[in-house]
């Protein structure tokens, strides 16, 4: 039977943290945590590298508000110029409403799908998800798992290491399913 | 889960299939049509070589090309096929018994005005529009008559013009140099600036 | 018509759910093919697509209005005036124009009907044949006529042959809106009645003794080319009108001096006039009197005074002795044989036709057209005595309210529909033809009284022909009878003017004021009674245009009520719509109220030709019915009335509701000696053109602009109902007028303001104002309120998602919504569409965009044969029908057109031009001229 | 095991009661998962639901006949659709404004109404989204406000203001729903991992995403909860400026006014707070939610609307100054025939309602009874739809030329049409209590944890 890790459960978010400092210190480098909210100081304490959410942000916002004001300016003078109210075809000025709302939206759009996509959301079956216990993560009890694939990982030496921790249980992940 | 999924797909795909039905062109394009007397314009303008005008008079003149009257049927039809059973409704409506209702092949919506006369004053010839009706022994359409079809012209017209003597070619082929040619036409025809030609009035009232 | 259900009732719920079964099918389901259906021979001269006009005449109560009628691909779908006729000149007035939808109106009568039941001509012919033998045997004894009032050379020549047929056959006359004053006045003056031909243009000072000759008197149109022809005050000089009459009528707005009296009173007014005009100015107390008569002094041979057909002979005859002794006769007023063959007097005809009946002496009654059942006086017996004639036969064009009571029906051909021939007021002859075979089986009156003489062959085709050729005899009758169809006139026949001898002075001199101006006692209320000015006396109340057209004095439309100044109203303790009930000798009528300004005071007026109850589905149970008060005495106006308050109220449908200025200087007015003193007086701060922050957009080879002179403007309403007829305008209905929904492209305003020194009503039309910086067009979101390239604003009906945001933004208020579906619902009209503009559907703005389809039409045509377009080849509808011609339109790059010269005057001003709009359509100051040194204002004053 | 009581007094807290994570999460999810359909919901929901019904058949009946079986005619061609459609605008401000606004404010006590208050943005401006459309006279083409590549070659008409609308309508409810849904994630999860019933265990599965609380995910996640909010914030305030532009770029007189964008933004934060109460108070005592949904949420809430009613009595004053100083004759008109012309009654009680009402939340006993505060608001309600109502109907019925002055009175359609948007917004906002948490069971997870440190 193949692991996807070894799971160990804490009571607050302030064991977590120390159990995530130690073990790291301990050289494991593919450690991961689960919360039922976000916790301060865990990115920090995990290492974790920035996240890109705010570049991909930009980048949708900036192609949202270009790609409306080419729109327009397209549509009002190249394609089908009409003579509306005695007004100038390139009425720039009225054109930046909409520029401005569809950068918002594309803005918005990138960073929740660019999010969703970092964190290769959605995905329905995940191997943590067969720890016991887990459905607590939603709830009030936070988890640190040891991947099998780190390089350090020993499947007793891990488990004995975890124990020192005094989690409030500890469990082997399986990678497939529950029998 | 998959199922639910497969069945939104094609519901939907099924009403853009429908949308795009009811604004497709109707006839089809291409699609003959239809007639009570199953006319040919290969027969009539192709082998016989009857110029457009003689039954379609008013294309000159008026916005309507003008569809021909019985009695000019009748003007061969009175010797030539006399008891032809094919045209049997054309005879029975001639004597009043019953009525000859054509099917409209190029159809434009009520909103959209129109007008023979000055395309032909200004060089755009029959074919461009209807195709080698010469060829046709069911009249079916050649164009989409959707009004991007028409501003492709509108906004261009040089594209497309010929010399006023070769509006009613049927076999009229533009040139290699059609572009010179055009703009050359366009300024000895005084046809109206695009701004005009595009104007919503040129074609809505 | 279009009343809302409250909830969904049955009707609306069967549409709820064919709405929705469209909505499912829509999709799969689709419209066949369009069929083409060819001519079998295609008719000589006509080109498939393009209209074709046909020179006829249209009449009313015998006087002919010359028109050329629109015909396309044999649908007859507009009429214009026709310039060679000169009752017309190239006009029409509004109802001339609502007769197109007169003829196509699906509520005409279809069948012969026999007391009720459907009966065939075969029958009734058998019938007449049968009383034929009885009237060889008896000379006709018991053959009775009633006819309206005459004048086709045609009818008369069989009258003439039915006469020698049966001699002692009779024929009555009977009008409801007759002439039998006129009539009796020129008796009185002449010894014989005549018919006066007045020339308002060599008439530099006019009196008019209640005569409304710019909207009732035969040839109005003509008489109001010819008025405002004198009133340009580029000129430098210009004509002056004093009116004085009971109801405002437009001629009264038209004045430079109105007098507010109740009818009664003018009597009494002419006779000072006379005796200040031929004796001292200074001796009348009255200022409207001193300058009328200082005026007409000094106007020899150059003044003119007339008298209404309301008011009784003595003043006409008044008035043609004021003439005789200013010298107008032969100058400004002519006089003709009666052009229109009527009875002397249209009152004692029908009651000596009432007597004979009385007395069983009439077997056979025929009802040549006519309604005497409803507009009869009602004390003339006319339907008790309808009784005892044996046989009754209706001849008309509808099942109305004297057909349900005669023995027969006959349905008649529309005069659009027929051979016939007609006179005008002048006595010019048209011969009319048909533009369209009877739409449902209607006999021309010839063959109906060729008929009763026995002839049952002829076409009326043939007989019009024959007493033509017969007329022309042997030179050139094919070429001359072929030109009088072409030019719509019969040449050479215009009447000769008699020459009569002076008119016999009657009293003038100050001492007869009290011999016969017997005042009235100021305080008794008096009843007036005048045709109404769409409906005239009633026949055209299915005319749905015309029940919706606005009445110009009152704003109202679908209904008529008891008109009365604020004074009396106040008294009376009533305001608009309170229900009065009126009471006359001892009959009552109950009416709503409607306070009319500048209406003489303890005086009500009610419009003839409402209350039908039995004019069709349009015209039936709207307004009151006046002809229950008119009684044989008192046909014009009844003293002694009583005014009940009721304490309910009735709701009327206004298409105005407020006529204050606000002090906006929306109406420039000024008089003469402004105009003289300083061209400019119009110009105002707000005028100069503000600058833009935007580049003007470059012109087509053509910029299309209209100018409108509100010194000409007299308020007809003409144009809005021309504008109607050429633009498949549809009506709504009452409720929805009520609704604020009226769909006009063009409409009057009036005012009720201050403006040249004076109260006065002030007209202004208000098509759309086709703005260079358009404020609709701004705000449109689909690109369906555009610009084209030659300056029209216009309304892309098949883009319009309906936003009316274009609407709110408009200042002018010109655009029009289909707030629901009423080309659908609005039947009549449907068939006279006119091809070359869309019908609107449900949801979408609409609104004037200068006629397109003529200015296209024109383009077009110009463009063919490579030439540009003249000036006035391209005429707007309202353009076209303006009597006074107070409306130009044309290409402002052309700097030789009319517009452009219209535009050029000093008087121009921009309706609201401090918003920057740039409007194409501008105005021209009004310019009125009262008699100098002198405040108008106190023309109301003190007696 | 348990906590001490939090530092504040009672009236200051933004959480009342001890709790543990746990016991938040129960508590919250339960009303979702466990809680037995109370009869007093069931009844409001049969009443929501009936006036859903009506506002499908006004809506049906409406595309059957046409925008004619309105009370809108010439000169009053925008009345009812667009004065709800202004104020269901206005409405669906509050809760962004307090989610995104407060959230870069660092407004903690924001944490347990945020939620309620973005459903109601989502459903107001849904039912907002609705009214153009439906009062347009061919509905079934308001997609040509949408550019797209069609046959016809022609594209919307970029200088009117309803194209902005369109924009910033549809950004603007897209953007709110994200918002929300982004915040739904965790919780949902919950409700996932908590859930008993099977369908109850797919749906929530679905929603969730897979969502399973990963260090790196929280990371992401609350970066983007940070941008969008910082998305929102500009947004909140380009919508309802973008709103005011529909008037103030036409030039009908009361309309055309610089004032309108800042005027429109602070009225419909007005309205919104005013619409949080409304709905919060009952929510709170129906769910018994006091412990989350604390006195000093309500008085807060309460010194907002306050302060956002000062703001819009200053925009009526300067509007009303303006009109005589620029001297122009027809704006001087427009604003005289507002308060004295037939409409003068509008203009009465908008004052009413808008500028006397609010003043008594200056005093702290009225601010401690909710009772009072929910009839505050609903006044507050009441009187902004009345002065949009008063904004386009009064200003439209007296334009610049008399004889087209009109006048507009409602017709049962418009009422129904009224009456069944607010009955939908109800229905909508009752089903979201009931199937999905109205709190924010992680966000309060957190505030636990930070209000009480540790946990044990």
């Amino acid at each position: 039977m193949s692991w996807y890790g070894i799971t160990a459960e804490f009571g607050h978010a302030e064991a977590l943290l120390d159990a995530v400092r130690a073990t790291r210190g301990q050289g494991y480098r593919r450690v991961e945590a689960y919360t039922p909210f976000s916790v301060e100081g865990l990115p920090e304490a995990l290492d974790l590298p920035p996240d890109r959410v705010a570049l991909v942000t930009l980048l949708g916002g900036i192609a949202g508000g270009a790609g409306a004001f080419f729109l327009q300016w397209y549509s009002a003078v190249i394609d089908y110029p009409i003579n509306s109210g005695g007004r100038p075809l390139n009425s720039w000025p009225a054109f930046i409403p909409a520029v401005f709302e569809l950068a918002v939206l594309g803005a918005a759009l990138a960073g929740f799908f660019g999010m969703l996509a970092l964190n290769g959301l959605p995905r329905l079956r995940h191997p943590i998800f067969n720890t016991p216990d887990f459905h607590l993560a939603s709830r009030n009890r936070f988890f640190l798992c040891v991947r099998s694939d780190d390089p350090l990982f020993d499947l007793e030496k891990t488990e004995a290491w975890l124990r020192t921790l005094s989690p409030v249980t500890l469990a082997r992940t399986p990678v497939g399913a529950k029998p | 889960m998959k199922v639910g999924a497969i069945g939104a797909v094609i519901v939907v795909i099924a009403a853009i299939l429908a949308w795009r039905r009811s604004v497709a062109p109707r006839p089809a394009v291409g699609a003959p049509v239809d007639q009570p007397v199953p006319f040919s314009h290969k027969h009539h303008a192709g082998d016989d070589g009857i110029d457009c005008r003689y039954c379609h008079t008013s294309v000159e003149t008026s916005a309507f090309a003008g569809i021909p009257p019985l009695s000019t049927c009748m003007t061969c039809h009175s010797q030539l096929f006399t008891d032809a059973p094919l045209l049997a409704p054309l005879r029975a409506s001639f004597a009043g018994q019953q009525t000859l209702a054509w099917q409209r092949v190029h159809d434009l919506p009520d909103f959209v005005y129109f007008d023979h006369s000055i395309h032909i004053a200004k060089g755009v010839g029959c074919s461009t529009c209807h195709g080698a009706v010469d060829t046709m022994p069911l009249t079916s359409r050649v164009a989409s008559l959707h009004m991007q079809w028409c501003l492709d012209c509108h906004r261009e017209p040089e594209r497309y013009l010929r010399p006023k003597s070769q509006v009613f070619n049927m076999k009229w082929q533009a040139p290699p140099d059609q572009r010179v040619l055009g703009k050359k036409l366009r300024a000895i025809y005084h046809i109206h600036p695009s701004s005009v030609l595009t104007s919503c009035s040129t074609c809505h009232r | 018509m279009l009343d809302l259900p409250p909830i969904v009732d049955r009707r609306s719920f069967m549409k709820l759910m064919s709405a929705s079964i469209a909505l499912a099918g829509g999709a799969c389901t689709r419209a066949p093919l369009e069929p083409i259906v060819p001519y079998a021979r295609q008719p000589e001269g006509m080109v498939q697509g393009e209209p074709l006009f046909f020179a006829t005449a249209l009449t009313r109560g015998g006087y002919a209005h010359g028109v050329l009628v629109e015909s396309n691909m044999g649908r007859p779908t507009k009429i214009e005036g026709n310039p060679a006729h000169p009752a017309s000149l190239g006009s029409t007035g509004p109802l001339e124009q609502g007769r197109i939808l007169e003829l196509w109106d699906p509520d005409r009568s279809r069948v012969i009907q026999h007391l009720g039941q459907i009966d065939s001509w075969e029958n009734l012919a058998s019938l007449i044949r049968s009383r034929g033998q009885r009237w060889q045997a008896d000379g006709g004894e018991g053959l009775r006529i009633l006819a309206g009032g005459v004048s086709s050379p045609t009818l008369l020549a069989q009258w003439r042959l039915l006469l020698e047929k049966y001699p002692r056959a009779r024929i009555h006359h009977y009008e409801p809106v007759n002439r039998d004053n006129v009539y009796a006045g020129a008796r009185a003056s002449f010894g014989r009645p005549l018919e006066p031909v007045y020339h308002f243009d060599r008439a530099r000072v006019i009196v008019s003794l209640e005569a409304d000759f710019l909207g009732g008197l035969p040839g109005h149109v003509r008489y109001a080319r010819d008025f405002s022809r004198g009133r340009r005050p580029e000129a430098r000089s210009m004509n002056r009108l004093y009116v004085v009459e009971c109801m405002p009528s437009i001629t009264g707005a038209a004045a430079d001096h109105r007098l507010a009296r109740r009818s009664s009173e003018i009597h009494s007014l002419a006779l000072r006039l006379a005796a200040a005009t031929t004796g001292p100015v200074s001796a009348d107390a009255l200022p409207w009197v001193r300058s009328a008569a200082a005026d007409l002094q000094q106007h020899h041979g150059a003044s003119l005074v007339l008298a209404g057909d309301e008011q009784p002979p003595e003043v006409h005859a008044l008035a043609h002795h004021l003439n005789e002794v200013l010298g107008n006769r032969g100058a400004t007023v002519d006089f003709i044989a009666l052009p229109v063959t009527t009875a002397q007097s249209n009152r004692d005809s029908l009651a000596q036709l009432v007597e004979d009946m009385r007395h069983g002496r009439v077997d056979t009654l025929l009802i040549l057209g006519g309604n005497p059942l409803y507009d009869s006086p009602v004390d003339a017996g006319f339907a008790e005595a309808l009784r005892s004639a044996s046989v009754s036969i209706h001849f008309g064009l509808h099942h109305n309210e004297t057909s349900r009571h005669c023995t027969w029906h006959v349905p008649a051909a529309h005069e659009l529909e027929t051979w016939s021939d007609a006179t005008a007021y002048d006595g010019t002859v048209t011969i009319q033809q048909p533009l369209i075979a009877p739409l449902y089986g209607g006999r021309p009156v010839h063959e109906m009284l060729a008929a009763l003489t026995g002839d049952f062959d002829s076409t009326a085709h043939s007989l019009v022909r024959n007493y033509w050729m017969g007329v022309f005899g042997n030179q050139q009758p094919e070429e001359r009878w072929a030109n009088c169809l072409r030019s719509g006139v019969v040449s050479e026949s215009t009447a000769r003017y008699e020459n009569t001898q002076a008119a016999k002075a009657v009293v003038g001199d100050a001492g007869a004021t009290a011999a016969v101006g017997t005042v009235p006692d100021p305080k008794e209320i008096e009843l007036a009674f005048r045709p109404d000015p769409t409906l005239w006396d009633g026949r055209y109340a299915n005319v749905a245009w015309l029940q919706e057209l606005p009445k110009p004095m009152t704003q109202l439309t679908w209904d008529n009520a008891a008109f009365m100044s604020d004074a009396l109203a106040q008294q009376l303790q009533v305001t608009n719509e309170d229900v009065v009930e009126l009471e006359v000798g001892n009959r009552t009528l109950r009416a709503p109220v409607w306070v009319v300004p500048h209406h003489a005071e303890h005086a009500l007026t009610l419009y003839l030709g409402s209350g039908r109850t039995a004019a069709g589905p349009v015209g039936t149970g709207h307004g009151v019915n006046a002809f229950a008060l008119r009684t044989q005495n008192a046909p014009w106006f009844a003293g002694g009335v009583k005014v009940r308050k009721l304490n309910e109220r009735y709701r009327l449908a206004t298409v105005q509701s407020h006529h204050r200025l606000e002090g906006r200087p929306i109406i420039r007015a000024g008089t003469l000696a402004d105009y003289l003193h300083d061209p400019q007086f119009a110009r105002q701060e707000s005028d100069r053109r503000a600058a833009s922050l935007y580049p003007d957009v470059p012109r087509a080879e053509y910029a299309w602009g209209m100018s409108i002179d509100l010194a000409s403007c007299i308020g007809c309403g003409a144009c809005t109902i021309a504008c109607q007829a050429e633009n498949n305008i549809p009506t709504v209905g009452k409720s929805e007028v009520i609704a604020g929904r009226e769909l006009h492209w063009i409409r009057v305003d009036r005012y009720e303001d201050a403006a040249a020194g004076a109260q006065r009503t002030l007209f202004q039309p208000v098509p759309c104002m086709q703005c260079e910086h358009a404020p609709c067009e701004l705000v449109c979101p689909v690109e369906a309120s555009v610009h084209d390239a030659e300056g029209i604003n216009v309304q892309v009906y098949n883009r319009c998602v309906g936003t009316r945001f274009c609407s709110n933004n408009c200042p002018y208020k010109v655009r029009r919504f289909n707030f629901l579906s009423y080309s659908k619902e609005d039947a009549q009209s449907a068939a006279l569409h006119n091809p070359e503009v869309t019908v609107r559907m449900r949801g979408v703005m609409e609104k004037c965009n200068y006629c397109l389809q003529r200015v296209v039409r024109g383009r077009i045509s110009a463009d063919r044969d490579d030439r540009a377009l003249r000036d006035g080849e391209v005429v707007t509808a309202c353009q076209a029908v303006c009597p006074t011609q107070a409306i130009v339109f044309g290409d402002l790059n052309d700097p030789h057109s009319e517009v452009r010269a219209a535009k050029g005057s000093s008087r121009t001003y921009t309706l609201l031009g401090e918003l920057n709009t740039r409007p194409r359509t501008t105005y021209l100051a009004r310019v009125v001229n009262p008699a100098t040194g002198r405040d108008p204002s106190e023309d109301g004053g003190e007696r | 095991m348990n906590s001490t009581v939090a530092s504040e007094g009672p009236s200051q807290a933004t959480v009342k009661g001890s709790y543990t994570y746990g016991s938040i999460t129960d508590k919250i999810a339960d009303i979702v998962l466990e809680r037995r359909t109370t009869p007093g919901f069931a009844i409001a929901l049969a009443i929501a639901g009936a006036f859903t019904v009506l506002f499908i058949v006004a809506i049906a009946y409406l595309f059957a006949t046409g925008v004619g079986i309105w009370g809108v005619n010439e000169p009053v061609a925008w009345a009812f659709a667009l004065t709800n459609f202004v104020w269901w605008v206005g409405i669906g401000h509050a809760g962004t404004f307090i989610s995104a606004i407060l959230l870069l404010l660092r407004q903690k006590w924001r944490t347990s109404i945020n939620r309620f208050a973005e459903a109601m943005t989502i459903f107001a401006v849904a039912m907002a989204g609705l009214m153009p459309i439906l009062h347009l006279g061919r509905p079934w083409f308001f997609y040509w406000l949408i550019p797209y590549p069609d046959v016809m070659n022609v594209w919307p008409q970029w200088r009117s203001p309803l194209v902005w609308d369109i924009f910033a309508i549809s950004t603007y409810i897209i953007v709110s729903i994200l918002f929300w849904y982004m915040g739904l994630l965790p919780d949902v999860a919950t409700l996932r991992d908590r859930a008993h019933k099977r369908w109850q265990q797919v749906v929530y599965g679905l929603l969730a995403l897979g969502w399973r609380g990963d260090a790196r995910h929280w990371q992401r996640f609350d970066t983007t909860y940070l941008l969008l909010a910082g998305l929102a914030t500009p947004l909140v305030i380009s919508v309802h400026s973008v709103v005011s532009l529909d008037f103030s770029i036409g030039n009908v007189p009361g309309w055309h006014s610089t004032i309108f964008p800042p005027y429109f933004v602070a009225g419909a934060l007005f309205s919104g707070f005013a619409m949080a109460l409304t709905l919060g108070i009952p929510l709170r005592a129906l769910f018994k939610l006091h412990d989350f949904i604390t006195d000093r949420h309500l008085a807060n809430m309460a010194k907002l609307l306050l302060a956002c009613g000062l703001i819009v009595d200053y925009s009526y004053a300067v509007e009303t100054y303006t009109a005589f100083y620029s001297a122009d004759r027809y704006e001087t008109y427009a604003i005289m025939n507002r308060m004295t012309g037939p409409y003068a009654w509008v203009y009465a009680t908008v004052m009413f309602c808008n500028v006397v009402t609010p003043q008594l939340i200056w005093f702290k006993r009225i601010r401690a009874m909710p009772v009072v505060l929910f009839a505050i608001a609903a006044i507050v309600n009441v009187g902004m739809w009345l002065e949009r109502f008063m904004i386009i109907v009064v200003s439209l019925h007296r334009d610049f030329l008399p004889a087209n002055w009109g006048f507009f009175t409602p017709t049962f359609w418009d009422l129904a049409t009224l009456a069944g948007s607010l009955g939908t917004f109800a229905l909508l906002f009752l089903l979201f209590v009931r199937f999905l948490p109205a709190i924010s069971m992680s966000e309060m997870r957190k505030l636990n944890e930070e209000t009480r440190g540790v946990d044990r």
